[in-house]
């Protein structure tokens, strides 16, 4: 069950360099929205109409407000898309479609859970790590950018209650280096008992390989090229091991799979 | 105000199909768009066996149109029949099964599997599919080629019969004609141009398969040529369709010719495209004294 | 950085050709656009006699193109010889003569007459306007005619003999080809795709000929995808263009494997198109380390 | 010779139901810009990408001020192209081409004159009469419009200090019917010594029947789609009598043709 709303833009800022928060309000799609699931996202046109978007744009969830009727994204200008949605202001009206997908399996009370995010995938993360809160879990977040001013999702996490890990490349706040490399100082017994992960094809693979060696079942979130996003067209299909006969729909069997049904692929399926 | 229409033996409540491959097999959009309400489903094609489709990306954005490479991914005929025919029987909706095949051998199947089914109003043949190796458009592109599967399709059923001709022909008519004297119901057309798009960061082609089928607005002037050129040849009724986005563009086909009209991309962009076509189609007859469509199927064919 | 080209024997001092059709005779944008600064000047299709073109509108727009039906209007070669030609010659530009006709007797009087003037660089046949009735489209649809006007026209000039053909065909490969093996020293692609528009007020096609050739953005990924077929297939040097509107789309042109690209209804849109184009693909050779074209063209295609 | 400029709007009010004057600053076009020249103006894209112009628009130069380096325009809006311009606003910039095709042949010193236009085919014409007066022209002006709030142009042609005489359909003010009814009451002897007229198709071929009646020479100003605006695409074709076998460029022969030139069919070349 999904909506169209034809959503008024409260307020889409500017929160570090190239990367925007929108909130709009969208009521149906704020009261059901889960952690994982997207919206699909209505693009105004460029001034050269041939470079305008025809189709739609995919972003996660990054956190909804039912009471208040308000859902928002984080993102990154990647290109045409992004650079006009950075564009529109509060007062004008944006169409969006959603929730779509499927979001992630929440986790029991009392559990503790391991999220592992890079760049734009820490987006459906921080929503997911509201949630786990709030149903009483222990929130561990490995949190990977480039650069500090990149840590745009951190102040939210910590707010929420989330103990945050930090790696960044270029050393200017926590570990330099990946962001994967904080994985290897996880207590070696009970690390977690579910892991979440959502960023860079390669991270994810080291996400990946650790659950593996320490037996935790986790969770990732892919990315691809989307036509629709409900399922109909089939254009968004990953192949998730090499040897599968088939493909998997990101957007409707995804955008989350179950993290030891995917083989990594470098820069497949993952997002910046 | 009556939007009914024959489409071939096909009968439609009104003239707003949804295209094949753009609405799967009906559900998709459930609650926002129903398949009981449009015209026709027309379903994603179906092959003998289940296929596969083609390696990601398949999806790629051009000016004002996209591109596709799905490679006709579905999961064959019994799978067909068995899991998602019966949701849309049920539903009330018209439905019209697009078949492929990698040769004769494959349509006939095919024709005769669907005639025993019960549920379906027609069958499209799509012999026009831009992204598969063997089949598909080059089927498509020869005269005596559709001459002899739309034969072959309708020995096997009583149902009516659409080939969809591909645009990527030099001689459009001729294959319109082909498939007419062969005994077609209907026509259906355009499908998709065939295209590319490249990548300059990374110097390549942008879709796994290199090339794909070129739908939306851009291809509305050369679908809209195709459909008055093949209306002044065929006496059969024709489903029209290419880049409609608005009632305009689908006022635009029927002016040209088409009794019906398809709707694809469009749904992508505006889930509700179907229904505002509709609308929007009755604003117009009513706005200029029309009762039927018939009064509007190739009013601008010279 | 070198930007120098040999196209089929015609040397371009940068790869941005000015289309047919779209500069009329070189000094239409004087002041803005110069012909000399561009690659090369392809001046409007040239007839034996002069030809009056068609009725108006000749001109209606659509999703990221335009429709032209302008029907080779022109003053005939002997105007064009005196009254154009001088001033192009004495301006520095490299001239290529767009050529078009009604038969094979009126290509060859036109290359004859044309190999005997001086300050002409190369010949492009036109057999591909869809615009005329008799003629253009239908002269480049066939290989065998195509082949026939290519050895014809190579027998009365020593001067690079270029096609343009046209991408209203099922097999393109088929048709370049066909040239290539006829003598053709390049290969020019593509022409307009025959499209038409209508108004769904008056209930009338948009052009004064119903039909006319799609031109812009919207046809991009069509010529993409023929120029990566063509480039596959010949040796021949390939001018390739189609919906040009940036350096990044004619870098696009150059992947697939384009020698040199030609700038059309951009021109319209930015006068100073050409110009930006050709700064956009130095940077853009620099960006990624390139100092020749020949480092770029064909890049993409597997 | 012309320019392409990149104009900042200083202003893009709307004067009247659907009529909007445009002013920019286009120092170069300011300078050279002449009464019956054209500008060739890009326009800022539709929210449906597959709607948006990708041609420029051609509208007449309706006034210079080449001290203060502006250009204006007067618009009605008719389809998608001057619906988007009426959305532009001040600080925003538009590619401006020009001046671009003939302009009107001024007359000389003393001379009488007559301008008779209707709906936008005013804007050349109170251009016209500005420069007519200036060089000390006697300016007689028949200005037609469905209805008096039409009459846009009315105040700027008085304030000029041409003598107007008005008609409107609705009789709302002046004459109730056709402008060309008020051509009967001009005096028999010396109406004038040119005319000039711009205006829809059959209210031209009344004023070409007025002129070649009583011998006086004439100027209209004809309308054609247009792609390149400069000459060289043959797209703006108009063939100017039944007989003819050429076809006359409206951009570059014209967009001013004598009238004598012009045979008007009902609908063609004419300005709404
Ligand atoms: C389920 C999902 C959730 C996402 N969540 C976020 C998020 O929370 N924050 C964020 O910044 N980004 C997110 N993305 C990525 C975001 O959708 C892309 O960055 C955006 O579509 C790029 O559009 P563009 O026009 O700016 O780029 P383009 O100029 O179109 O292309 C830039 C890149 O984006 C990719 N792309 C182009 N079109 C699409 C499309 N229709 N769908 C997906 N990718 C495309 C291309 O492969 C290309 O590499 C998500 C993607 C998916 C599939
Ligand atoms: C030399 C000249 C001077 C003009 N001066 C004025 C003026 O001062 N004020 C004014 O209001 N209008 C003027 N026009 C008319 C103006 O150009 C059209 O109203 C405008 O182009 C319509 O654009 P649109 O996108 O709103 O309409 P569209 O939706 O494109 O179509 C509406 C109508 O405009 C016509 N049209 C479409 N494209 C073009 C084009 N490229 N060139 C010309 N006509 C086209 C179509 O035939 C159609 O009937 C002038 C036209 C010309 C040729
Ligand atoms: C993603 C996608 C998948 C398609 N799959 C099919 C298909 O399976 N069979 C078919 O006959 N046409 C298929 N088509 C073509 C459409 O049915 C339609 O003919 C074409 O897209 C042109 O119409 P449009 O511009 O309205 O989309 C597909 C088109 C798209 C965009
Ligand atoms: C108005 C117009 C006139 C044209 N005239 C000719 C012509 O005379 N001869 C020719 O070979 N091509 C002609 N063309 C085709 C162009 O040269 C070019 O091949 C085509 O427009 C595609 O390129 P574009 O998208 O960059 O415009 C014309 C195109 C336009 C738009
Ligand atoms: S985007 Fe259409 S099926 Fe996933
Ligand atoms: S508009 Fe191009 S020649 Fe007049």
């Amino acid at each position: 069950m999904f909506f169209l709303e034809n959503a008024e833009i409260v307020e889409n800022d500017r929160v570090g360099d190239g990367l925007y928060e929108l909130k709009c309000r969208a009521p149906q799609i704020a009261g059901k929205g889960e952690p994982g699931q997207f919206v699909h996202v209505e693009i105004k046109p460029h001034q050269d109409a041939s470079a305008s978007p025809l189709l739609r744009r995919p972003f996660s969830l990054y956190g909804t407000d039912a009471e208040r009727g308000m859902i928002s994204i984080l993102y990154r200008i990647r290109g045409v898309g992004t650079s006009l949605l950075a564009e529109v202001g509060p007062g004008e009206y944006l169409s969006v479609l959603g929730p779509l997908g499927k979001g992630f399996t929440l986790s029991g009370a009392g559990s503790a859970v391991l999220l592992v995010g890079g760049g734009m995938g820490i987006a459906p993360l921080a929503y997911l790590a509201d949630r786990l809160l709030e149903s009483g879990c222990g929130v561990n977040v490995l949190y990977g950018a480039e650069t500090a001013r990149e840590l745009v999702a951190l102040e939210k996490l910590e707010q929420s209650g989330a103990r945050c890990h930090v790696a960044t490349m270029d050393g200017s706040r926590g570990h330099k280096g990946l962001v994967t490399d904080l994985l290897a100082r996880m207590p070696a017994e009970k690390a977690a008992d579910m892991i979440y992960s959502c960023g860079p094809s390669e991270m994810m693979a080291h996400v990946a390989q650790f659950a593996k060696e320490r037996g935790i079942p986790g969770e990732v979130s892919l990315e691809s090229n989307m036509a629709c996003g409900v399922g109909v067209c089939l254009g968004c299909a990953v192949r998730l091991k090499a040897g599968d006969r088939d493909y998997a729909k990101v957007c409707s069997d995804g955008p989350v799979f179950p993290i030891d049904q995917v083989e990594f692929e470098a820069g497949e399926g993952g997002r910046k | 105000m009556n939007l009914e229409v024959d489409l071939g033996g096909i009968r439609l409540a009104n003239p707003v199909v949804m295209a094949s491959g753009t609405f799967g097999y009906g559900f998709g959009y459930e609650g926002l768009l129903n398949p009981n309400e449009v015209g026709a489903v027309i379903t994603k094609a179906t092959t003998r066996e289940p296929w596969a489709g083609n390696p990601p990306p398949r999806i790629a954005e051009t000016p004002c149109g996209m591109l596709n490479a799905i490679g006709l991914e579905n999961p064959g005929i019994e799978v067909f029949l068995s899991k998602y025919l019966p949701r849309l029987r049920s539903s009330g909706a018209v439905v019209i099964v697009n078949i492929a095949g990698r040769a004769l051998k494959e349509y006939v199947e095919l024709a005769s599997i669907i005639d025993k089914a019960t549920g379906v109003a027609g069958i499209e043949i799509n012999i026009s599919c831009p992204n598969v190796e063997l089949g598909g458009m080059q089927l498509g592109t020869a005269p005596r080629m559709v001459s002899e599967i739309v034969k072959a399709v309708k020995e096997e059923t009583n149902l009516p019969v659409m080939p969809k001709l591909s645009p990527n022909v030099t001689d459009i008519v001729g294959i319109a004609t082909a498939a007419e004297c062969a005994g077609a119901d209907a026509i259906s057309m355009i499908n998709t141009l065939q295209g590319m798009a490249v990548d300059i960061e990374t110097k390549r082609p942008v879709l796994g398969n290199i090339f794909g089928g070129l739908s939306g607005p851009a291809i509305k002037p050369v679908a809209l040529r195709m459909v008055y050129q093949v209306y002044r040849a065929v006496d059969i009724p024709i489903l029209g369709g290419g880049g409609i986005m608005s009632a305009k563009d689908a006022i635009e086909f029927f002016l040209v010719g088409a009794s019906a009209v398809s709707v694809g991309t469009g749904t992508f962009v505006n889930p509700r495209l179907a229904m505002e076509v509709k609308a929007g189609i009755e604003d117009y007859m009513e706005r200029h004294g029309h009762t039927g469509l018939d009064e509007i199927i190739g009013a601008a064919v010279l």
